[in-house]
């Protein structure tokens, strides 16, 4: 990496960005020991390794573009603005949850900051970006939509529709390939009979283009270059981000189908780590405001883990609840909120 | 076949089932920008069944949106169209179709609000044809209302008059959740009025079942492409000294209850007719609900005339011997009145 | 839990329902050539339930073959290489997933033969998980049987004993058209005799329910995650003096409706207990198929237990609210039988 | 065009193509006037003006190669050995029809000359396909399989998905797009973002090129490298016909779409008037010779016709039949009429 100059960040950038990447690993370093003690159920996939593709890009948004992530979101939705309580809380199963307790880990939503979920089946939340992206043109406003999924779910039929619409129609969507190598325990090489993947969405016609996505500000870079291009009335914008998950896919994951070795590779190019040690070598920040920054997350997720656990559970007589609006509700109720 | 599906007097003006959609359809767009209308063919073709005809040279293209082969996208793109402000009305073509897009509707559609804990809701129009009986086979005739009826977080109807279909529409599009419409395509040419005597213009409930002909001896329970057979049917019954009590069910989700067990608690019998696969389908529910509410004063069990379990074969022959037609409901009425089964 | 599905002598090896499935799925790659295995992570992951873990290093990748995310891909792949002259054991992950390959199971596997006249069978197996229970929330925790056994064309069974993980798909895999085995996630760790006592090692049958525990006051049906814990509840009912004969029904499609009459025909009174959504679920179509039967015999009209009408929510106390428990079981019994509803 | 010696075609060839795409001209036309008369009834989809493409290609096909095709398919069943007799009682829905008069015109199929249908699920059949192709490469077999597919179809995730899967396994199918342009009212700019579909399925990384669907030679040529590549071990090798369909999508469209101008100036490309022309206009056949295969066409079809119609009807009690294999029945049973 180079001197400030040449990144076109400003010092209060980069240590915005190293600090957010080390809230989403301390918040998911947490959860994976609050799994381990059962205070967490479910399925649980970290983002662990791969915190530079969602800091980056989040750091590009406008406060009320719209995010719509997998199951692996909880840095996503820590970043949209979602508070670690409320997220601790979600998966503690809470009332104090994001999503009122009812969806756990995978399904974390929030209509404030327009964040639509935590989405858990498979590329199934694309065509819904299509369609946020839709509306917004055909409102008329100039948010946008920002779309994270996995290299996995490109082979799915609604990634292909999905991008054909969304170049069709020109809509103001950001697809964010986040291409950590595997689904599940599938490889990028058997699951993709082309493995460059800007190449294939650039068959869409759209433009697409691969970054290093261990490298926040390669990421940050890459996202707010195509936010002004999507904003600007060029239609939907695809990137790949290349990255890493250190852990298993999911707690109930036995990781058997990847070389020690390789997890081992991809962890010297810890995003985290690396960024930290570069803004130190260059003196751009000290040993100490890194470890401070560890320690304000650490407490935050402290705090957050506290907040959650006062939560009350959800009594079971309201469990009817959320499954269609309650009689006289109104479109306009959820509008409100939006 | 004659059959009137509302009693029509003489200055009434009527119309078909066909022009009703549209015209619920126009209106729909010109009363609310937020209304779009998105689906394969709706625009340059007018629709697979005409009901969108004209609709894009009025609106334009962005508001009347052809789109691609590929159900799945195009109806998640409506999901979350509806998630962004707007109130899509989607088209299927067919129900067999609409396969390719369950996923969105069931695992989507229809849980979001549930795992966003309430704040997010899917006001979203699904319109989709089924049925059978225009030789169109295997791949294009089915029934699988019942299906859409098992889904929690769903609203179902199936309009089965010309009023329904003009103004059915309405109340789904208010409605903060995905309604899913079935339109029987053999009833989009089935004439009557649109606003008959007594029915101002205007929205109607979607929750509640319509007693179409008043009955003592057994109840009738149809929906759909059943009705004006079951009407039909009915009249033959009524000449034979039958007289049926004729529900046209509407809501398949919710079931109108009150007025099923209404009914059989007074006629001790009843009949379910239904176009889609007997096992595990809507008959299904209406004969164990109404059995559950009704069991101490039925003098029989309910009877389900269904659709032979067979994809609908082509030979017009075959295919109307699949599905129930109107002397199976006489027998089976007969059968059940006159013989206790 | 302290559940034993079949009659365990001292001497009787026991094993557990994952490996009972993991034992036929490798028996039947050992013994045909023509046997493939394929699915989302079938090889090196192990199977997201581990079923298949250890075959592909032992049968290669040719013949257990990861597919890409794709369900209507490779399951579509998996019909076409039936129809080719293979025996593809397809597994879907999830039954919430299968939705993205309905098309091809119904518009495609379930029509092929039918369509053709006779001609081109489909000679599939097509595997996957159901069920609630382990807090997996409302996109992957569904219980869509009864929909398959809607389609015919389609025959359907859940295994719910090790004996019938073990042998059942051998029988499937020798069947002519195809079926889909639906494995309870919640019972891979059931532990029990492959091969238990009077029933010899080899194919059973897939077309008959089998009466798990024989009694007279009531009839249980259950079938899939729900016969563990109508087992214990029948326990809990004998202790209170109750004795319940429960029927696992084993094949949702076709259903032994011979089973079951002659079992109700007994008892006179019926609990359906299913965990899937109520509202035109398998239990609506337990609960009319046995009345049409056994009308005049019943003391009182079928009860059905099933899952409340909500997706699946994350929270253990509420997911264990929302489906059939022990206790649930034995309150409905009880008052079917003491107060009769 | 040139001489015969540049097309590498033989004369004996050239008259076979000619023979065949009049054949399905004539029985088509028939088709249509049987439609009116109520005779054939359901959707009736013609194929008048894409002759070439199932023309062409089934000329390179070896006998027992699999061929799967959409609703569109008469033609590609005459030329797979259906007789002309069992397509049309089919149509009429007889037990002389080639399905047992249980599919009608959307679904022809054929076990002994291994026609797969008749497939009426825009997309649905890519899938098997692949399938066939996966159990010909497992059983290890030199057999391919051919796909045909409208242009439309392309849209689906199923295309994207069979595609992907063909090309990672290297399956010996042959992809055949007939690219007329339209999918039903749908043309084929408002249908794909991309719309040179050779280069879409390109992004495959599979074989694909383009090619004059009106010139049967060109047709015929490309099925002969693609099958030569496919069963040389090449893997998938995807096609793009470029045609047009004279009439409407099927006999319930008004074909209100389309523009009187367009569809004449592809009618000037008659795929057979240009065809029989230039064979005459070269004198490689005369204007007689060509008169003679119109005739001997008709008589085909008028044979087909008379004993379509002599065909029975169903009796009602077997409407059950062919829902699940009978009792008893194995799967050998099948297999030996494959
Ligand atoms: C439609 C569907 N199929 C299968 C699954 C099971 N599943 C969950 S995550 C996953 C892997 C996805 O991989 P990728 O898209 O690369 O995302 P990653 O987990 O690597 O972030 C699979 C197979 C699912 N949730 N949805
Ligand atoms: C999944 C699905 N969606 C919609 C239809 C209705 N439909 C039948 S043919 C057709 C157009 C297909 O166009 P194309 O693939 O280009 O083939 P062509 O008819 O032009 O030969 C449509 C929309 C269908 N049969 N299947
Ligand atoms: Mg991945
Ligand atoms: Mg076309």
């Amino acid at each position: 990496m180079t001197g400030f100059d040449d990144t076109g960040f400003q010092p209060a950038e980069c240590e915005a960005l190293l600090r957010d990447m080390i809230r989403i690993r301390v918040l998911e370093e947490r959860c994976a020991e609050l799994y381990a003690a059962s205070m967490i159920r479910g399925f649980l996939h970290l983002y662990i390794g791969e915190e530079a593709v969602a800091t980056g890009v989040m750091s590009a948004l406008e406060a009320d573009d719209a995010v719509l992530a997998t199951y692996r979101e909880h840095g996503h939705a820590l970043l949209k603005g979602i508070p670690a309580a409320s997220i601790m809380a979600e998966m503690f199963g809470r009332t104090n949850g994001c999503s009122g307790g009812r969806g756990g880990s995978m399904h974390l939503f929030d209509s404030s900051t327009r964040f639509f979920g935590g989405n858990a089946i498979v590329g199934g939340h694309l065509p819904l970006a299509v369609g946020l992206g839709l509306a917004e043109r055909t409102i008329g406003t100039d948010r946008i939509t920002v779309c994270f999924f996995g290299e996995g779910a490109m082979a799915e039929g609604e990634f292909h529709e999905a991008l054909n619409l969304a170049a069709l129609w020109q809509l103001p969507v950001l697809f964010c390939c986040e291409n950590n190598r595997y689904a599940m325990g599938t490889s990028l090489e058997t699951s993709e009979s082309q493995t460059d993947l800007a190449l294939k969405a650039a068959s869409y016609s759209i433009p697409a283009w691969s970054v290093d996505g261990m490298n926040v500000l390669d990421v940050a870079r890459a996202a707010r270059r195509a936010r002004t291009m999507i904003a600007g009335g060029g239609g939907p914008v695809f990137v790949e981000f290349q990255t890493y998950r250190f852990r298993a896919h999911s707690m109930f994951d036995p990781d058997l189908y990847r070389e020690p070795a390789e997890i081992e590779t991809w962890k010297q190019r810890d995003p985290i780590e690396t960024f930290a040690d570069w803004l130190v070598d260059e003196a751009h920040a000290s040993a100490e405001e890194v470890s401070r920054l560890w320690a304000i997350a650490r407490e935050e997720v402290d705090d957050a883990v506290e907040a959650a656990d006062a939560g009350a559970l959800e009594p079971v007589e309201s469990l009817l609840d959320h499954v269609i609006a309650p009689p006289g509700w109104s479109v306009r109720d959820e509008e409100m909120s939006r | 076949m004659s059959v009137e599906t509302e009693p029509v007097a003489e200055a009434v003006v009527t119309t078909t089932y066909r022009d009703a959609m549209h015209d619920a359809i126009r209106a729909a767009l010109h009363d609310d920008d937020r209304v779009i209308v998105l689906g394969e063919d709706v625009a340059d073709y007018g629709g697979t069944y005409a009901v969108t005809k004209g609709l894009y040279e009025e609106f334009g293209r962005d508001r009347v949106r052809n789109t691609p082969l590929s159900e799945s996208g195009f109806v998640g793109a409506a999901i979350g169209a509806a998630l962004g402000g707007l109130r899509p009305i989607v088209e299927i073509m067919t129900v067999n179709f609409s396969l390719l897009a369950l996923d969105q509707i069931v695992n989507t559609a229809a849980t979001f609000r549930h795992m966003s804990g309430g704040q997010f809701g899917v006001p979203l129009v699904v319109r989709m044809t089924t049925g059978a009986g225009r030789q169109l086979a295997a791949q294009h005739s089915h029934s699988l209302e019942g299906w859409y009826a098992h889904v929690p977080g769903l609203k179902v109807v199936a309009p089965a008059t010309v009023h329904d279909a003009r103004w059915m529409l309405s109340t789904a599009l208010a409605d903060p959740d995905p309604v899913i419409i079935f339109e029987h395509n053999a009833l989009y040419g089935l004439q009557g009025p649109a606003d008959p005597p007594g029915a101002p213009p205007g929205p109607v409930d979607l929750e509640r079942a319509v007693v179409r002909r008043p009955g003592d001896d057994l109840t009738i329970v149809a929906w759909a492409g059943m009705v004006p057979k079951a009407l039909e049917a009915a009249d033959a019954l009524a000449a034979a000294g039958i007289s049926a009590d004729l529900i046209d069910l509407r809501s398949l989700r919710p079931i109108d209850t009150g007025t099923l067990t209404a009914s059989v608690g007074r006629t001790n019998r009843a009949l379910v007719v239904d176009e889609g696969w007997l096992t595990v389908g809507l008959s299904a529910e209406i004969a164990a609900l109404t059995t559950e509410h009704c069991f101490w004063s039925l003098d029989a069990p309910v009877r389900r005339l269904a659709t032979a379990e067979v994809p609908i074969p082509y030979p017009r022959h075959l295919e109307q011997h699949a599905i129930p037609q109107v002397e199976d409901i006489v027998t089976a009425a007969r059968r059940l009145v006159e013989d206790g089964h």
